[in-house]
């Protein structure tokens, strides 16, 4: 056992933070002001991504069949942390959970059409899974596909918290094809819907932190050839690929720039009392604290990386990562923003605004992962079952 | 040892609720929101048609006379609605001092109005030592320096400040002219969507008349003043966590998920019941500060009350931290959605949170509290 | 509202404090290191009992028709506080919980000979609830009491967690009348069994902390005039007691006085660096958490009182009570134990053993608060339930 | 970056399972416990003959030569078995100092019969400077003081100490002679049952090969043997806590209440899976200290091993309380029962939490070193 990173891995590392950080335009961290940029769409957003397509990123971690690298689970969570923490709003989801289905389950036009799309930076795509009554209860959905006698599918239904939907090139849509299916989760088949389809419209949700949409499909009419996977198998599509999701939702790389952005803010900064911040043992206790955590969290991503390249990674192991990281960043959050105090509160965009108001706007959007990508809840139930061999309930 | 409230108190607390409940419902907020500014004049003038206003300023400038205690069943109202008014900097962290330590012409020019609703005074209290004042051969000074985060400033007629002279501290009432060319206003936005400013302050003058207080009791006032806007702030932390919490258990009590409500999963019961009992220590934490803060008629017990106060407060960071995930997670999506309410709640909760010293840093204060006790 | 003591609270405060630090000897002291007398049961603790009860103390909040005081429930918190400071073990269980249910529902005889006896401080009651497949499932207990032809009951079965009954007069024991109750809670009696009836044994079982005991009830005759209250009617004297004995559980004064003698130690001691205990930030942090915690604690505790003398106690407020109170023990003995550090964890009977042990043995007794006397569990869903109107699962 | 062990320490911890499993047995525990002392020679000679005692000790004194991660595989199986055995103050505290730092003399004294089990050593690293050296003129030293809380002292042969003196600190070897006339032991109990002792030195001379090291290096000796002393604790803190998780879970998935498995309410399962996190957190931060402190051949990163050291502390002393109190909890009733195991397992937990730095006196170690970082 030797965990640290060999020089390899520390030669990607800088090589991608030495990328990213010609990559990240001014003009791209100006677009991002715009709540409806925020999360990417933008045209300084589209050139990028398409310049890190043209630069071999985005396939970092695919087949060389696809022009990838072949990098590995570590290798990939090295790039993440540096592309996260150039705030570069990457399409994570788009590349390294749907692309990789796509490419697995896909015909050859969605092959050539959509994933090679992604790999060349032109193609994002958001996720129609969620509705207003089927949110941790997944398998509950109502949007509704039926086939027709031409083989198109007319789909109905309403989604909610489709993110990235207002800008994205397609939505990755859950719909039910058997309505008698013995378990809900039996009767689901997965769809790729054009935005472009005029059956298709969203309207905006905005919440406490970013804008995401409602995703409407109403008659809306699509050829077979959009159908992802066979016909009521959609659920094994999901379920995979929120696994993949979880690793991506909690890298430890954000966290530990604000942290590090924290520390040098208080060193440089005095309370109201005219005491360097630095010097209050409340603050060297909250900076301790986060450090802690944030070695944790980097230790549990690191084995997860290590172990999906293993192909050791247990389900028990990824849900421990999910739940510990998103209550983790909470805490996070909640520790640095009391170092910062009430001057913290001034919003991004307002003059005084302090570290650019990136940690007040974090706190902000911080909540939603605990609940979001699986609820601690039922991850918890998982570690207990799968973990610890405990009965369930119910 | 009396844990209930007298018929006067309890008939505030209903005034206030039927008057919030009307003027500060969702569907109200909404286009409160919508203007850009949390401020809403009708419902600030109903609190001072009412008499709301007047809560704890004397009978004599107009107002109820009665002590902070009933003034903070108000603003725990206030709290319960995130009402878009500014409770506790007019009535609290201005007019309280003003009332106690201003002289008389100050008193007369300001109480009055203050309780019908005329007038508005805002207050920063916090001791930065970023004013500088100087006194002239005529008596009147000269401020210099600015300000961050000054609470309602665009819609206060004076705010409340203190600066550093050569006579030590000075606690001072500065107009907020428009058109005054040594004032300058520069609009901010708090997380929580407070209209703030900050307020510069180029070679300004200002009367004598309008310095509340100098030295030992500028100091005496600065402090007095900041435990009971502390205080006020975790009266107004108790109502928002208590509503923050029913909204969670109503909503997860009709909310299904697996087929059933989401609040019959014990987990989800659990955690709503820890915010219980969190929403009962700081009620109480609360309500002792508040007891000492509105029955000490001298400073016989200052270190108690200022025990009293540190703890209130460093509850309530806490659980307004805490309430505000518990809520959050326990809604689901929907919690964080600006079309309902809770999502007010919670930015209004990260703002009581770190106002007058978070919990961390208050939990060190009473730490050296403790410590020159026992050393 | 003030949430300050009258003149009269505060004189009764001294006055019950200068009579426990005259009551508490040396003897007593000496005795209660003995882990059998430890929580009572010696000579000296006889003695001092009766001493009270000849004092007029057991009385304090009894009706005055029983030589009581009728102190208020604030009294009787404030005479719990000095008490339990004091060190002394007052079987409070047997004068607050036990001894009212009997003056209530005992008949003549019940009342003359244990009631008074009670009041005499010639009385302790062990309470036999527990059994080994009945814990915080009460109502699913299995002793059985069977009525014979002659009146009198056969009583069957083993109880556990039996504390005090090795030197107790009686045991208040449950037991199932109904073996065919619609619910398993309807068919339930209450009897009191002199521990000399030749039916009864005990065997200890020795736990982290105290002594405790397992008790057996073999072919256990007796008269029906022990019976207490109506056949089939016990479970209703079983929960109103475990109500009043939740108060006294959480009672704030025992420490209290360990948070003032670690903060009195921390000032007169030196950390291994050769620095003042009380000069460390770590340290003025852990004393200001448990007095922040203790705070809430005693306004929890007096507001209680306070809404039993108004009548106006509700459920979920005792439940909330409980489950603060224990769980902030569990922190309060952790955040100060820290302080004396690893020398504090030197047995009470050692050599070098810092405040005589005490917080050490507060430690190891500690834990068994939060199952026991209802668990936390249970009392969080009474919290859901009754305080927030939530609807309950299963 | 490897997470796995290789080989070699899965035969080493497939080995000491093997052995605890049949001595440090609940069984075999009640009778080491009815014996009043915490200490089972025949689990320790068991150790020795199956080379275990000497994983880390060079072979060209009969050890097996492995490093620092390998022996704390040991040590973790020992947490997990709680084994009465004094494998931390002997193999990490005493022998590795020993082993680096000591004079040929003293290694070919005592490595190899610490490596075979005829000798134990012990050692006590706190630096509270209670012990005063002072060298005579023949070179030899005197030792005066006292000290607490010395593990098995009554069992061992010679114990590792740091004393001041007028060169700096020394550390040094003392003999455990009982019949000394200016060494006096006095025996304690520890909390869990540890056999503890007051050693008493009056004028207790020393002679000077049993000096280990002095002035610069003693320091250096003194601070590498505690932080490999704290990661082994949190070594067998792991296997400790890991253990109280496995039976909790294995408890209440048979118990049953309310007529169905303990385990099967959703409170208990959540309560255990955070046991499951916590202990994950514990074991990486842990294996993050040791593979450090194993693998360096330098000091080039020395900051970073010391906060990986002071991180896994923080993470011990939290763990082991929590999951000590979870356990003890979700067991019910017989989880303080002195005849069932998990008893053992909590009282050792305390133990671990309190030595070497508590979570909150780490935590404000580690808020200095990054103040220290960042100033």
């Amino acid at each position: 056992m030797n965990i640290t990173f060999t020089h390899e891995q520390m030669a990607l590392q800088r090589e991608v933070r030495d990328y990213m950080s010609i990559l990240m335009t001014d003009t791209m961290r100006e677009e991002m002001k715009d709540p409806e940029h925020f999360e990417g769409g933008g045209p300084e957003f589209r050139r990028l991504m398409k310049k890190m397509g043209k630069d071999g990123w985005i396939a970092l971690s695919w087949p060389k069949e696809y022009g990838g690298r072949e990098a590995t689970p570590i290798e990939q969570y090295i790039f993440t942390e540096e592309v996260m923490k150039a705030g570069f709003p990457y399409p994570f989801l788009t590349t390294e959970a749907i692309g990789p289905v796509l490419a697995d389950h896909g015909n050859e036009m969605v092959k050539k059409k959509v994933v090679q799309g992604i790999l060349d930076g032109e193609v994002v795509i958001a996720i129609g899974y969620s509705e207003p009554d089927a949110g941790t209860d997944l398998a509950s959905l109502k949007t509704r596909a039926t086939q027709q006698a031409n083989g198109n599918w007319l789909i109905n239904g309403q989604k909610i918290w489709t993110s990235l939907a207002n800008f994205s090139d397609y939505i990755w849509v859950a719909a039910r094809t058997d309505q008698d299916a013995a378990k809900p989760h039996k009767g689901i088949s997965m769809f790729l819907v054009p935005a472009d389809n005029p059956g298709f419209s969203h309207t905006a949700i905005h919440t406490l932190g970013v804008r995401t949409n409602a995703t409407y499909y109403q008659d809306l009419e699509l050829s077979d050839e959009w159908r992802v996977g066979e016909i009521n198998k959609g659920w094994g599509l999901i379920t995979g690929q929120l696994n993949r999701e979880r690793l991506s939702l909690v890298n430890h790389g954000p966290v530990y720039q604000l942290y590090q952005e924290v520390a040098e803010w208080a060193a440089a900064n005095k309370n109201s009392g005219g005491e360097q911040l630095l010097n209050k043992a409340w603050v060297r206790g909250n900076l301790a604290k986060v450090k802690t955590g944030l070695q944790a969290l980097r230790l549990i991503c690191l084995k997860q990386a290590w172990a999906m390249g293993e192909g050791t990674l247990t389900m028990e192991q990824a849900s421990a990562a999910k739940v510990y990281g998103t209550e983790f960043f909470v805490e996070a959050y909640r520790l640095l923003l009391e170092i910062l105090g009430h001057n913290g509160l001034i919003q991004a965009d307002s003059p005084g605004a302090i570290l650019k108001g990136k940690l007040e706007h974090r706190y902000r959007v911080g909540s939603i992962l605990t609940f979001g990508g699986g609820c601690n809840e039922v991850q918890r139930e998982i570690i207990a079952g799968a973990g610890l061999w405990m009965p369930r309930g119910r | 040892m009396n844990f209930s409230y007298d018929e006067n108190q309890l008939e505030i607390k209903q005034l206030a609720d039927k008057i919030f409940s009307e003027l500060a419902n969702d569907e109200r907020q909404k286009l409160v929101d919508a203007s850009g500014s949390r401020f809403d004049p009708e419902l600030w003038q109903q609190l001072a048609e009412s008499g709301l206003l007047g809560i704890a300023i004397d009978d004599s400038y107009g107002g109820m006379g009665f002590n902070f205690e009933s003034l903070c069943l108000l603003i725990e109202e206030a709290g319960r609605y995130v009402a878009p008014v500014p409770a506790i900097h007019n009535l609290v962290s201005a007019a309280m001092p003003i009332q106690r330590y201003a002289n008389d012409a100050i008193k007369e020019q300001y109480l009055g109005p203050i309780a019908n609703g005329k007038t508005l005074v805002t207050a920063t209290l916090a001791n930065d030592n970023s004013l500088n004042a100087i006194q002239n051969s005529n008596g009147d000074w000269i401020i210099d320096g600015h300000i961050s985060c000054v609470p309602y400033a665009v819609y206060a007629q004076a705010v409340l400040l203190s600066a550093t002279s050569e006579q030590g501290l000075v606690i001072l009432l500065v107009e907020l002219n428009a058109d005054s060319k040594t004032l300058t206003l520069v609009e901010q936005q708090s997380t929580a969507c407070e209209p703030w400013s900050q307020l510069h302050l180029q070679q300004h003058p200002i009367a004598a008349e309008n310095i509340i207080a100098s030295g030992d009791k500028a100091a005496e006032c600065q402090a007095w003043a900041q435990q009971l806007t502390i205080a006020a702030q975790c009266a107004m932390a108790t109502g928002l966590s208590d509503k923050m919490l029913r909204m969670t258990a109503a909503y997860t009590s009709q909310r299904e998920q697996f087929g059933r409500p989401v609040a019959t999963f014990q987990a989800v019961g659990q955690r709503a019941a820890d915010g219980f009992i969190d929403i009962e220590c700081l009620r109480l934490c609360t309500q002792e500060a508040i007891s000492l803060l509105s029955h000490s008629v001298d400073n016989s017990n200052q270190s108690v009350i200022n025990e009293a106060v540190t703890i209130a407060n460093i509850w309530c960071g806490d659980i307004c931290h805490r309430l505000s995930q518990s809520s959050q997670h326990l809604h689901g999506g929907i919690g964080v959605d600006r079309d309902y309410p809770l999502h007010r709640y919670c930015l209004w909760a990260k703002q009581l949170e770190l106002s007058l010293g978070s919990s961390a840093s208050s939990l060190e204060q009473l730490g050296d509290q403790i410590a020159a006790e026992f050393a």
